[in-house]
């Protein structure tokens, strides 16, 4: 109390205030931001190929659905939670909304709903586990993701569904006024979740729940139905990311995303997430996604190996948490 | 000193066996529809066999070798009478199969054989090297003269039919100096990555001409991505494998030809002189599977239709 | 000693009241497995007053609380609300029943803001099917925090900090300030003043006479006994998980309370 | 302080208190040990090959590689953290081994050294990392995963090292008066760290950081240099354990270990380590191991396919934590 | 008020002790990025005395603490021991030094055992070559943890229950018990009793008393002026990163402490 105390809340002080909320969130987003700036413009003039439309087009897509996965894992996370069994579960949902098509004739819009609701029951699944039988995230998650996986298998015999109608490819690679219609999904998709986290008190609850559970509970939320709620609506995000994914490649592959749930926490953590809870931004976790799959084509385009692809990325996430840290240690003691 | 390695060899000699047989089949990893036909030759061969039962288990990634030595290790356990499978790594596999023999348990190799390969123990495969680099030429063929660039998708780097069939792709290649490479990038044997790398390279390079993937996830995300980039026909596709939907890109015209091996005579060949030794103490002898090219034209040909389809009641084993 | 204290066997000892106690807890068992936290204790709050919760370490103190409070469920026993029975098996009951409470282990959320935790558990929402949507209406917050703040003269700054960013002192005011803005009848504090220094503690007292002032009814959990004699009407005592006594501030002494509390006195019976 | 109190650790009391810190410990691998213990006698019935020396010495060689990992990954979790990056720095360790063997001509035992080597530089850069660099090990290790695996490709051109002569196999498939000399490894590994871990300072520390890291700093304890230490000798150990691995399949498998990070955690998890630090003990990891290796084999001896393996582990790991969980509640709320 | 505080700008205000101060820090500044925690902070501590530290909250007092243990190497000024400038960069430094410290936020690993805690950092190991090893001789530091306990008085149960079981009390004097085993010099309480009951809160005064009269030094950090003047031979007071004052307990009041922290009387020169 020694330096800096002011009477709260004053009327002039509105504006700063607005200012400084904001200005406090975006340090965990402006390392990667800053990265992702950098990246671009320098593939820009590395790659002729890379400013055109058509490669902006491709590279939204292809992060589609990773950016909504990693913004179901960013919510979770801001629980002081982590799911592991992302990938099984999109798997899971892929390949059952491709077999109702196949098999059952169902439209492509109620195999979504399947590959949906697959997804959130899953999510209930984690969620159950870990506030009823008070299991941790991650071994609750684990679990489900080794499950998941062996039931997908179960499931297709291990082999993947094919023979899909044309109409199957509509999430995938359909358009919607010359924009791939996976990535207006996903902008309706963050925008949706990001106003949930910072508008709603769904929102208010899910960051109050990572960042104390116990003043969660005493305030009065009912935290075990609130957080059951938070896993669920990831697991309905990783549903649908399995159907887009799916449908990308117009069949039900019982081999996808195997450790997917590496790269989406990547994305999370790398746009400023913590795995201690409390933290954490959707607009973050999009440039985190981002960023990777800038490298992952800059690297195409420049003819460099997989091999230093995976080193580059692994460098970049100890760069950007590093740097982030970094931030944050300067910004708190200045504060 | 006390510690030596544990010597596989055994005398090889087999157990009388005229009463029900139990058989192990390993592929090298379980969930692709070629494994799924070496399972179907297998069943066929066990049943027209009769009393025959086949025991399908597998890793589920190829990459898993030492998931593969564990469950080859497991099976000699268990003394099956006979062990079909295919080596995730021929190196590795090979001390694997040395115990199974000196367990007097015989060994057939399908698919892919060990490295060294004992004398008693049979290969029935094809050349994955061989073929790929005839499936360069077909490349090369349907390209015609002029320069070309073409590029690779492979799938695991590190294991080893990968590493086969990008050999024998790229010493296929050398024979056309007017064919360059401009890309080389993995699938990981997952369809939706095939898509993405095949885009970014098609972004690259936007004359490219041609595109050999070297399985069949490669090769379904390769056509994906060209169809997507609306250059369907306009890059040529040269793939590998036989899943519903490559036939179906055959006939459509976006894949040009597909390298096709004979799974199912892998599997019943595995099966069925493994039952012949076993029953009628006939040595097991190495047979070459064979290899089809299929292509539009020759895709409704009755000998490519049993390979392509196959069924127990008309099996491509001839 | 300047009184007799009433004991705790005579339950029905108030039976000419007016106005039944707006908290009472009767018999009031809890245990943690083998340990019996709470051994039949009895609790009264009456309107208006300040009580002075006291007893050694492990005495019970805050289990009490935290029965009183929703958090613990009683094994045994019931609690009274202006003199009707009622169920606490969720810290929502106790809040809607107008009990506020500030626990020993501060329970507040680091990473919201001071508006937000002064508002967790009760935001303000959007009129209209926005707010049913729960769209918050963080401006109003904001406004109606920093008032609440100014009104009861509680030092912070800006409302919009994270909680992580206060010391230790003002994130006690913080949570006094949340208590007291939403109590409607009993505001507990679990020794709220222990890391606070003289002035902040002062303020926190200010806060309490304030409140009762103002009609509600506090009780104050402290080992400070001058404290306790200093604001306190009434102080009860706990011993073992049991009330040990119960006394008027204004007719003992710093020497009584340890007496009572430690169980040196003849007002020792419930020694096991 | 109502209950129970009595003046401290009178001689009385010595006997005792030896016993409850034991049986304190040994809760969190009782239901490990009990399903364990299950598993093998219903095997037993089941299969007519299990309870044989062949298989029993099989299963004991094929467990060895995890054990020894899970049990390096059982010391960095006691310390609050975590290594994901132990599938690559073991393959990494691995195909070095086999290519100073191939082509510098070093005997197994040199080999095995460079392996061990390999792994204590990786552990050395994970320390460092967290250390000084101050980034989470989740993400610390998480980067050293993707940039080992890279080096990994790079080093040998995506190609498996073959041609090695038959003493490589030694550590792998050799035996030692007919015991697999990798279990004889496991053993020694497993009661050497069980050893540190519980009778020297080393060990002490190790607990002291994972329960309160400010708490061991305050107390003099060099946490830096304490904490890199730890994850150097956990290096050192997966580097052992990528050697035999190698030495197994006779051959440097750049694919090798592969999700390996989730299947020691979970061995780890399952005997009774706490991912939020302070807590397992090296038995109860080798129980786990064991546990997962156990359900393996049984699978294939009773013929069930891979898939509902994945199902019945997935199973085990919540149904572990979750007993777990309970007993612990039970037990600390008798006090 | 009793008597005029000396000023704390006389720096060499003793030239005349014969004994140097075991403890002193002189123009300690401490920044936490733009937060001036201590601003030239003086602070001496002479032989076998208790000196009391008081302070608002957020005066600098546990900081200040800190800079003379080590946990923060201080930015500018220095600290003599016994006389000598020294630099305490580590606690390992400080501690070499005599000097053990209780730190506000308790210091103590939940999952080791009492024994263990009370060894942290100063592991009894087994004599020969497996001592060198770094072999702990775990059964002489259960005996040696439980004697020493004895001695002081306190009452823990068995050594080896894991921290993690006891009560906030328990721990509490846990904690004052390692420090005052393994000083030599002096021993730093911060906020020792603010969780206490009176009981044990008169126990751990004793233990202060008893650390005295065996020649140390205490360090008292407390916001509980009737204790400070009780136990203290002389109180240091923090304002603002500054020292304030310094005062001898039995000349001063409570009022006089208060005026001195508040910076309501003449002694307040070095107001910013
Ligand atoms: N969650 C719990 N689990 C097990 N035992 C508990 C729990 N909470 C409290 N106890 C035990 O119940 C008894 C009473 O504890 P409580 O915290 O109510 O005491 P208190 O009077 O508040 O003490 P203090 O003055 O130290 O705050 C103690 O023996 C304590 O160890
Ligand atoms: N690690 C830190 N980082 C940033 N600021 C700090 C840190 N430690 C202390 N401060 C700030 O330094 C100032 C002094 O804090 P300090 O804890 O020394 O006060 P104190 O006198 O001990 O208060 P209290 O009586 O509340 O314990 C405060 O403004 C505090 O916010
Ligand atoms: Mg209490
Ligand atoms: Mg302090």
């Amino acid at each position: 109390m020694s330096s800096v105390e002011a009477t709260a809340g004053t009327q002039r002080g509105e504006l700063s205030d607005w200012l400084r909320e904001r200005v406090s969130h975006a340090v965990s987003e402006f390392t990667a931001a800053t990265a992702l700036v950098v990246l671009f413009i320098a593939l820009t003039f590395a790659s002729p190929y890379f400013l055109t439309a058509d490669n902006l087009f491709n590279i939204g897509a292809q992060t589609a659905v990773i950016a909504i996965i990693a913004t179901a894992q960013t919510m979770v996370i801001i629980t002081k939670g982590i799911d592991l069994s992302v990938g099984s579960v999109a798997a899971l949902a892929g390949v059952l909304g491709a077999m109702v098509v196949r098999d059952l004739g169902f439209s492509v819009w109620a195999a979504t709903a399947v590959a949906i609701g697959v997804g959130a029951l899953a999510g209930l699944l984690n969620g159950l586990l870990v506030t009823v039988a008070r299991i941790p995230p991650f071994i609750a998650t684990l679990g489900t993701m080794s499950v998941g996986r062996g039931l997908v298998f179960i499931i297709t015999g291990a082999v993947g569904v094919y023979g899909l109608p044309r109409s199957f490819q509509l999430l995938g690679n359909g358009e919607i006024l010359g924009i791939p219609f996976a990535v207006v999904i996903t902008v309706l998709v963050a925008v949706g979740v990001a106003f949930l986290l910072s508008q709603t008190r769904f929102g208010q609850y899910t960051y109050a729940m990572g960042s104390n559970l116990e003043a969660a509970r005493r305030s009065g939320v009912r935290v075990g139905r609130h957080l059951t709620g938070v896993y669920v609506l990831a697991g309905v995000l990783v549903g649908l990311g399995g159907m887009i994914a799916a449908s990308r490649v117009n069949s039900g592959q019982p081999n996808y995303g195997i450790s997917l749930e590496l790269d989406v926490i990547a994305a999370a953590v790398i746009g400023g997430a913590s795995l201690f809870g409390g933290q954490g931004r959707i607009v973050g976790t999009i440039i985190g996604a981002f960023l990777i799959a800038l490298v992952r084509n800059g690297a195409v385009l420049l003819d460099i190996s997989i091999h230093y692809q995976q080193v580059i990325v692994g460098v970049i996430i100890w760069a950007a948490v590093y740097f982030d840290q970094y931030r944050r240690r300067r910004l708190e003691s200045r504060g | 000193g006390g510690v030596e390695v544990r010597d596989g060899g055994g005398d090889g000699a087999t157990k009388d066996a005229s009463g029900p047989l139990k058989l192990a089949v390993v592929p090298k990893a379980v969930g692709a529809d070629y494994w799924n036909t070496v399972k179907a030759g297998a069943e066929c061969a066990a049943q027209r066999a009769g009393d025959v039962t086949v025991q399908w288990d597998g890793v589920t990634a190829e990459t898993d070798v030492e998931g593969q030595v564990n469950l080859i290790q497991n099976f000699v356990t268990k003394k099956v009478d006979g062990i079909v499978y295919a080596a995730t790594d021929s190196s590795a596999l090979a001390p694997a199969t040395d115990k199974a023999l000196a367990a007097n348990i015989p060994v057939a190799m399908i698919d892919s054989g060990t490295s060294p390969q004992p004398s008693n123990v049979p290969l029935y495969a094809t050349d994955n090297r061989a073929s790929a680099v005839e499936a360069a030429k077909l490349l090369a063929t349907e390209l015609g003269p002029g320069n070309h660039e073409v590029a690779l998708v492979e799938f695991q780097p590190g294991s080893q039919t990968n590493t086969e069939r990008v050999d024998g792709f790229k010493a296929g290649l050398a024979q056309y100096p007017n064919l360059k490479l401009v890309g080389q990038q993995p699938s990981k044997s997952d369809v939706n990555e095939a898509r993405r790398v095949t885009e970014n390279i098609l972004t690259a390079n936007p004359k490219l001409a041609g595109i050999f993937a070297a399985n069949e996830p490669s090769v379904l995300g390769a056509a994906q991505a060209i169809q997507a980039a609306g250059k369907s026909g306009k890059v040529v596709i040269i793939g590998w494998d036989a899943a519903p939907d490559e036939i179906a890109g055959v006939r459509s015209g976006q894949i040009s030809a597909l390298v096709v091996q004979n799974p199912f005579k892998m599997g019943y060949f595995g099966v069925d002189k493994m039952v012949k030794h076993l029953r009628d103490k006939a040595p097991l002898a190495s047979a070459d599977t064979g290899v089809t090219f299929v292509t539009k034209e020759n895709i409704d040909s009755a000998e490519i239709k049993a390979v392509l389809e196959p069924s127990c009641a008309n099996p491509p084993v001839q | 000693m300047g009184t007799i204290p009433t004991e705790t066997a005579d339950r029905d000892q108030h039976p000419t009241d007016a106005e039944p106690p707006v908290l009472e807890a009767r018999g009031i068992v809890k245990r943690f497995g083998h340990v019996e936290a709470l051994r039949g204790a009895d609790f009264t709050v009456r309107r208006g007053e300040v009580v002075a919760l006291i007893g050694d370490n492990g005495a019970g103190k805050s289990t009490l609380i935290k029965t009183l409070s929703g958090v613990h469920p009683p094994d045994e026993g019931e609690i009274r609300v202006g003199g009707r029975p009622v169920q606490f098996s969720t810290p929502v009951d106790a809040r809607r029943a107008g009990v506020e409470t500030v626990y020993q282990d501060l329970a507040v959320a680091d990473d919201l803001s001071v508006a937000a935790n002064l508002y967790l558990g009760r935001e303000i929402l959007r009129s209209g099917p926005l707010g049913r949507l729960g769209l918050l209406d963080k401006r109003a917050m904001r406004q109606g925090a920093a008032a609440a703040l100014d009104e009861l003269g509680v030092r912070i700054p800006r409302v919009t900090t994270p909680i992580a960013m206060l010391s230790g002192g003002q994130r006690q005011c913080v949570a006094v300030a949340r208590a007291i803005i939403w109590a409607t009848n009993v505001v507990i504090l679990d020794e709220p003043t222990a890391a606070l220094g003289v002035v902040q503690t002062g303020r926190v007292l200010d806060v309490v006479r304030r409140a009762r002032d103002a009609g509600m009814s506090v009780v104050l959990v402290s080992h400070n006994m001058p404290q306790v004699l200093e604001i306190a009407d009434r102080v009860e005592v706990l011993r073992l998980g049991r009330r040990a006594a119960q006394l008027r501030a204004d007719e003992v002494t710093t020497d009584d309370l340890v007496a009572a509390m430690t169980g040196s006195t003849s007002t020792d019976r419930d020694e096991r």
